[in-house]
């Protein structure tokens, strides 16, 4: 019974706390950051059972309403879907976690609106994931940005004006998404992602289809920051507050990511989606361009937030990558990077977190020695983010890339392979440059002895999910040929 | 906006006309089976009333209407009328807003779907209108930030 | 007993250790005593295996999967065990010394510097017990890592700026590595280390072959030391001398010639190099590092420095007695890793001897130091004889039987270039011995001899050079083991 | 000819208005007038929907019991008004939120102005 | 659907959209857009789709043309371009 | 956007007449022979809940929750307002 409703439920619960926190928050304040945790919880509960059920049982298929599509409208729980699902969920419900002591500091007394629009964020991109129907994608896409535009107008004195040119952008960018996706329904008549799939091959060869391709990619890059559509990425990361940061950021870019391999992979087909003109080949070498601009622009960068978010445009040029080398290592590779880049963003927009709220700045010059004594489970966290964002192994950063090389390689595509070569090295410029900083002295100013600092680490409620985090990069490493081979078996060719 | 209109005739002239349109949003919202119109139309529409006296009478005349502090319950009331449909098809062991799961007795599926319909409509237009008239209220008082 | 888990325990041992070593950072003594235990432990492990190389059996390990069908395994076969033993070998020596060393230089930071020395310890031995190439860069990363907060430790400018440099090289090696790693995935659909090589059933187009190896050859050659992509080493010398001998006389560059010798022997097989005229590459390099490395070290004043170019020419011996592609010169190249490691360390602990004691860095500074030293430049002396070749110290051994591996191959050049480097080594070496016994030298009163801790190390590892090369299979039946590494590679390839 | 026209004369204008929204979205230097081009934009992809589905000849779709429904052509195709009916109301909300931050920009930097608004940052 | 008038409606709405964009004087400039929103609920209504013309008239026209007065009111009503 | 523009073009010259009935989205039955929405929706939609309106139909019932994540967009703009604008008077108190 459970099984057949899960889909639905996964997604309901997060309506349900988004409207019992405004109820419960009207009356005590306090009780929105718990609420948003135990809903975050129950669905990432939800959603491991649905993987786990997944794996056993096959996928689901949820018609709303009893309409069967492509009359009604569906939610479609199979392998991909519930590998995202899971993974972004798995990581709000800890980043929600971490977010409840920061958020006494950064917005005082909008706790509530806050962590209700963190729920519908958290529901529209579970719905975009998981829903059957190229319309109803639409309008969670919508929630989700909305609520994603105003975590981010959450922050410092320019947030609101970096928010504001997300929205003009990512509205842009969703609307150009809409006249694809009504070019396809003029041409197709149906809005079903699976009647769709059945009925591509025989409009390949339309241009209105290479159009709407066009359009819903360039709508869904906006979203997920592929090279010349990324704009908006670095201010929004830096200006906004730390919480929306480290709930954005491992996720909204992967849930567009995720749309992109459901368009180009599932309902086109990689063969009908390169027949006209190489468009696959096309956004692969942009990926590349944003892999290698986003690292050059870190390494230029002084504030560790803003080298975050940069460092995010090239992390997401993998994924996309990934998607375009289309076939299984590269699937493989994306996905697990999907994963990956989820954890180790977070656990890194944490630790920024963790310096601002105890230093006031994470300005990188201004980095010192003591940290190490201050903050020791920081650090070391820290440290094995950016081992594992450089790519060295066993850390789970190395799969992925070794992945994405394999995927290369069987395409003989010798440009990609160089670039994620390349893109190594200047990953590893910007992240050693940090740990320089904190575990060694400074030799320009003379300094004879390590500055003294006293024990004085972040509280329990942040400290954990940060060190779980670096944990699990250590264990998804060891552990990452169950999960590839779990991969292999979604990917649809 | 924020003060009263100089002029009387504009605050009367809005005080005229805000019954008539708010009687015209709920018969849209109601009849919106047989002509066009619906939830969002409705809501909007009452919306609009409301909006108009306080864009013609300030801030002082909109206490005697709905107030600032009932929108947030409204619009949570509003969305959970439509929330709650769903969810009691869903116990009645249908799918999520299976109306003919809904626990009216004596109805045929296809009516049962009608008044499914109706319920959730007055959901919409309550959560539109209590909605727009907190946006309008927000965006008039600005922002104090520090 | 069962054999199966002592790779996996040798290597954990120093990495366990390392909780212990942080843990009593507030006492020294308790914090040497936990690093010396670990190296006792992990070598008595390394030598529970020498019996059965010694029978030319592998003891293999399977743990987990590190992606599907690339199993993270541990495989000691003959040629592991051979450089574990060394390596940890030289560990206990090293331990001692550098107990000596960090307290007489009263060096800062003392707990950082054994808990890296002991992963450091760690990945090397494991490169050595690694099945395939995915376990392999697995523990080659985890040495360039280990590594670094060894290099930066004085954390002054050179030291920084040589940590950077080591990053860059190393970690544009590693890179390659996974690259090249991928591609013979790729092509052959195994990357396990098999005597002969993986490429057996494959037929690959020339420049495939080349591409592949010249990636192979720029990943492990940075760590090998060979001429172009050497950079790194010499800048490394900022590290605590320790450090240098252990790490960069012993353990690092010797994973390198280590892996160029299971790129040579296991991945690409002494036949398929020979058919794809790789090893000519090979031979051209090392030849010419020897000679170019002899010749810079005589411009250096900087004793560290000299002895730094000394062990990149030094390197490129093995790599020459690999790439010749004839049992003999096998054989001597895998002897000359352990030749080397037991001179150059005995070298690099006399510089530091010298340093700790006089603070003397420079050639020009140890004028007549032998009077005040006379221990530790009777090792120096040995050691810098052995690297010279002349015998009875080990080096003659492993420099003739390479000259022997030459001939077989029917090679003139390489023998030439061995004469005469050992000709440029003998110049660069002996005008040091000569300052030390026979110029007067200044401001040496009130110095006596170095404190026991370091001396006796010294004593030991040059005595241990002049009885490898008087007895060679005395310890351990190395010189065995290299016989046995170097003729299964030449049985195996051909059927 | 005259035929193709007629097909598709709804499209050119449609494409027109689109690109007249995303110049005042690239374009134009005031925040207000993005708004405006970005609702432009939107309210131009609704118009393409609903001008998709109209049919010649066809009455709108509110059953009059003396069409019958059988004939598909008589009715006009419900769904793409649907659809466009959530498609405003989402631009409502966007225009919505693209005012509150409107407002919170002016109240911190006082001015709208893009140009003005990157000095003042930085 | 009468395609003459439709073509009248058009031609009134890119005046209206352009004028709504380039005019200086930002009240204008939304009333304009207000002008806009209601041609488009005409032409959706002349086009059959009476639920859409209803909604964007009430919506389009009233509500966001409500909303744009408040923010022009709130900030300024001077525009460089 | 001149880019943007010639993909339109380039699209809309292979779009189907407008206003034709026979267009894919109208017609009975799709090319894989699925159910065609537009098609079911008129003619079943008063069969199924009694209502003429055919729109409000498929809004309230074959569709619903994308009304339902309409209402949901509506209420997160309003949300949003109350999270960027508003204080409540106890914590503007508690500030100063």
């Amino acid at each position: 019974m459970i099984e057949s409703h899960l889909p639905a439920y996964i997604a309901l619960t997060f309506v349900l706390f988004s409207v019992l926190i405004p109820v419960f928050g009207l009356w005590k304040r306090e009780l929105s950051q718990p609420l948003a945790v135990i809903g975050s919880g129950v669905a990432a509960a939800f959603s491991l059972y649905g993987f786990i059920n997944y794996l056993n049982n096959g996928a689901i298929r949820y018609y709303f309403g009893g309409w069967e599509p492509p009359i009604g409208i569906e939610f479609v729980y199979d392998g991909l879907s519930g590998f995202f699902v899971l993974v972004i969920n798995a990581v709000a419900f800890f980043v929600l976690i971490y977010s409840g002591e920061p958020s006494k500091k950064e917005f005082p007394g909008k706790e509530m609106p806050y962590y209700a629009l963190a729920m519908l964020m958290m529901l529209g991109f579970n719905g975009m994931i998981l829903t059957g129907d190229l319309f109803n994608l639409y309008v969670f896409l919508e929630i989700a940005s909305l609520s994603g535009y105003a975590l981010i107008a959450i922050g410092e004195k320019p947030a609101p004006y970096a928010a504001f040119r997300y929205l003009i952008i990512g509205t842009a960018g969703g609307t150009l998404y809409l006249l694809g996706v009504g070019f396809l329904y003029t041409i197709t008549g149906t809005l079903n992602i699976i009647d769709m799939t059945a009925m591509m091959p025989m409009f390949a060869e339309s241009s209105a289809t290479v159009a709407a391709l066009i359009l819903m990619i360039v709508g869904i890059g906006v979203k997920a920051a592929l090279f010349p559509m990324h704009g908006w990425l670095p201010d929004s990361y830096t200006y906004a507050c730390t919480s929306s940061t480290a709930l954005i950021a491992p996720i909204g870019t992967k849930v567009a990511a995720y749309i992109l391999f459901r368009i180009i992979l599932w309902v086109f087909g990689i063969e009908l989606t390169d027949a006209v003109a190489p468009l696959s080949y096309v956004v692969g070498v942009l990926a590349c361009i944003g892999i290698l601009y986003g690292s050059i622009m870190a390494i230029a960068q002084s504030e560790m937030k803003r080298m975050l978010a940069y460092s995010s445009i090239s992390q997401i040029g993998y994924i996309i990558m990934g998607l375009s080398l289309a076939n299984p290592w590269g699937f493989a590779g994306a996905m697990l990077h999907v994963l990956n880049h989820a954890i180790m963003k977070a656990c890194l927009f944490m630790i920024s977190g963790n310096l601002r709220l105890k230093e006031g700045h994470s300005d990188i010059s201004r980095f010192d020695d003591s940290y190490r004594k201050k903050y020791p489970w920081t650090m070391a966290s820290f440290s094995v983010a950016a081992i594992s964002m450089v790519g060295l192994p066993p850390l789970a950063g190395f799969f992925s890339k070794w992945y994405l090389a394999l995927g290369t390689i069987d395409n003989s595509n010798w440009l990609f392979l160089a670039v994620i070569l390349i893109s190594s090295l200047l990953n590893a410029v910007y992240f050693f440059r940090i740990l320089e900083k904190v575990y060694m002295m400074d030799p320009e100013k003379g300094q004879k002895e390590p500055k003294d600092g006293t024990y004085n680490e972040v509280k329990a409620s942040m400290l954990w999910p940060t060190t779980i985090f670096a944990v699990s990069l250590i264990v998804i490493g060891f552990a990452n040929a169950v999960i590839v081979g779990i991969l292999l078996d979604i990917f649809p060719m | 906006m924020r003060r009263q209109f100089d002029s009387p005739i504009v605050i009367l002239g809005s005080r005229l006309l805000s019954p008539y349109i708010m009687v015209f949003g709920w018969y849209v919202i109601f009849h919106g089976h047989y002509s066009p119109g619906g939830g969002f139309q409705g809501g909007a529409l009452l919306a609009a009333s409301i909006l108009l006296i306080r864009v013609a009478g300030g801030r002082r005349i909109s206490r005697l209407q709905i107030q600032e502090f009932a929108t947030t319950p409204l619009a949570v009331i509003g969305v959970v009328i439509y929330f709650a449909t769903g969810l009691v098809s869903m116990a009645m062991g249908g799918y999520f807003l299976d109306y003919e799961m809904l626990p009216i007795p004596g109805l045929d599926p296809a009516w049962l779907r009608y008044y499914g319909i109706l319920i959730i409509e007055i959901g919409i237009g309550l959560a539109v209108m209590a909605i727009l008239i907190m946006i309008y209220d927000n965006m008039v008082r600005g922002e104090d930030y520090a | 007993m069962d054999l199966s888990l002592v790779p996996l325990m040798a290597i954990l041992v120093s990495l366990i250790a390392v909780v212990p070593i942080m843990l009593s950072s507030e006492k020294p003594n308790l914090r040497e005593f936990w690093t010396i235990l670990a190296a006792l432990i992990k070598f008595g492990l390394v030598l529970t295996l020498l019996p059965g190389a010694l029978e030319g059996k592998s003891v293999e390990l399977h743990l987990v999967d590190l992606a599907p069908g690339l199993p993270l395994a541990l495989k000691a076969d003959p040629f592991g065990v051979f450089f574990a033993v060394i390596a940890s070998g030289l560990w206990i020596f090293t331990s001692f010394y550098s107990i000596g060393y960090v307290r007489g230089a009263g060096e800062h930071k003392q707990t950082r510097y054994f808990a890296s020395f002991a992963v450091c310890l760690s990945a090397t031995i494991g490169i050595a017990f690694s099945a395939n190439l995915l376990t392999f860069i697995l523990f080659y990363e985890m040495l360039t890592v280990a590594t670094y907060p060894l290099v930066i430790h004085n954390e002054k400018k050179d030291g920084i700026e040589a940590g950077r440099k080591y990053l860059a090289f190393t970690l544009t090696a590693g890179l390659l590595l996974v690259a090249a790693s991928a591609l013979v995935y790729h092509y052959t659909g195994t990357i396990d280390f098999t005597p002969g090589g993986v490429f057996t059933d494959v037929e690959l187009p020339h420049t495939t072959m080349l591409v592949i190896f010249i990636l192979f050859l720029a990943a492990v050659g940075v760590k090998a030391g060979i001429m172009p992509l050497h950079g790194w080493l010499p800048a490394a010398m900022a590290a605590p001398t320790p450090v240098s001998a252990l790490l960069h006389a012993v353990a690092v560059v010797k994973s390198g010639v280590f892996a160029v010798t299971r790129v040579v022997g296991f991945v690409f097989g002494v036949d398929v190099m020979g058919d794809y005229g790789l090893n000519d590459i090979l031979i051209v390099l090392s030849g010419a590092t020897i000679i170019l490395a002899s010749l810079i070290a005589f411009a250096q004043d900087n004793l560290k420095q000299r002895l730094a170019y000394s062990t990149v020419a030094h390197l490129s011996y093995i790599v020459l007695g690999v790439a010749l592609l004839t049992p003999f010169g096998m054989q001597g190249g895998i002897m000359h890793i352990a030749a080397h490691a037991t001179l150059k360390i005995t070298l690099f602990f006399c510089a530091g001897a010298i340093y700790v004691n006089l603070k003397r860095k420079n050639i020009s500074n140890l004028n007549g130091i032998a009077k005040v030293m006379p221990w530790t430049m009777g090792a120096f002396t040995i050691g810098s004889m052995g690297l010279a070749g002349i015998p009875p110290i080990n080096g003659f051994f492993s420099k003739w039987t390479l000259a022997l591996g030459s001939l077989e191959g029917e090679m003139v050049i390489p023998v030439i270039i061995l004469v005469v480097s050992g000709l440029l080594n003998v110049g660069y070496f002996f005008p040091i011995i000569y300052r030390a016994y026979f110029k007067p030298g200044e401001g040496l009163e009130g110095y006596g001899e170095a404190s026991p801790l370091m001396v006796v190390p010294i004593m030991v590892t040059a005595v241990l050079s002049v009885l490898f090369g008087l007895f060679p299979n005395l310890f351990f039946g190395l010189y065995d083991l290299a016989v046995d590494v170097s003729l299964s590679l030449f049985n195996t390839a051909s059927p | 000819m005259l035929d193709f026209f007629t097909g598709h004369y709804a499209y050119w204008f449609t494409i027109i208005l689109l690109c007249v929204g995303l110049y005042g979205i690239l374009f134009k230097k005031n925040l207000i007038k993005k708004t405006i081009g970005l609702a432009i934009l939107q309210i131009s992809v609704v118009l393409y929907f609903v001008s998709i589905a109209s049919k010649w000849d066809a009455t709108v779709p509110v059953l009059d019991p003396n069409i019958p429904v059988d004939q598909v052509a008589n009715y006009l195709n419900p769904l793409p008004h649907t659809l466009m009916l959530t498609a405003i109301v989402v631009g409502v909300a966007t225009l919505g939120v693209a005012f509150t931050l409107l407002i919170a920009i002016y109240n911190r930097y006082n001015t709208l102005d893009e140009q003005e608004l990157i000095e003042k940052i930085q | 659907m009468i395609w003459e008038l439709e073509l009248v409606i058009y031609i009134f709405l890119l005046i209206s959209a352009i004028v709504a964009l380039e005019v200086k004087d930002l009240l204008v400039a939304v009333v304009m857009m207000t002008v806009f929103s209601f041609l488009m609920a005409l032409l959706f209504v002349a086009m059959g789709a009476i639920d859409v013309g209803f909604t964007e008239a009430v919506i389009g026209a009233g509500v966001t043309g409500i909303l744009f007065v408040v923010v022009v009111f709130q900030t300024s009503r001077k525009s460089n371009d | 956007m001149i880019l943007f523009a010639g993909v339109l073009i380039y699209a809309a010259n292979d779009l189907p007449y407008r206003g034709d009935p026979d267009n894919l989205m109208h017609v009975e039955k799709s090319v894989t022979n699925t159910q065609v929405k537009g098609n079911y929706f008129v003619q079943n939609a008063y069969r199924d809940a009694r209502t003429p309106n055919m729109v409000t139909v498929v809004l309230g019932d074959y569709r619903s929750i994308d009304t339902f994540g309409e209402q949901v967009v509506i209420y997160t703009a309003g949300l949003i307002t109350l999270l960027v604008l508003r204080r409540t008077r106890k914590i503007r108190r508690a500030l100063k």
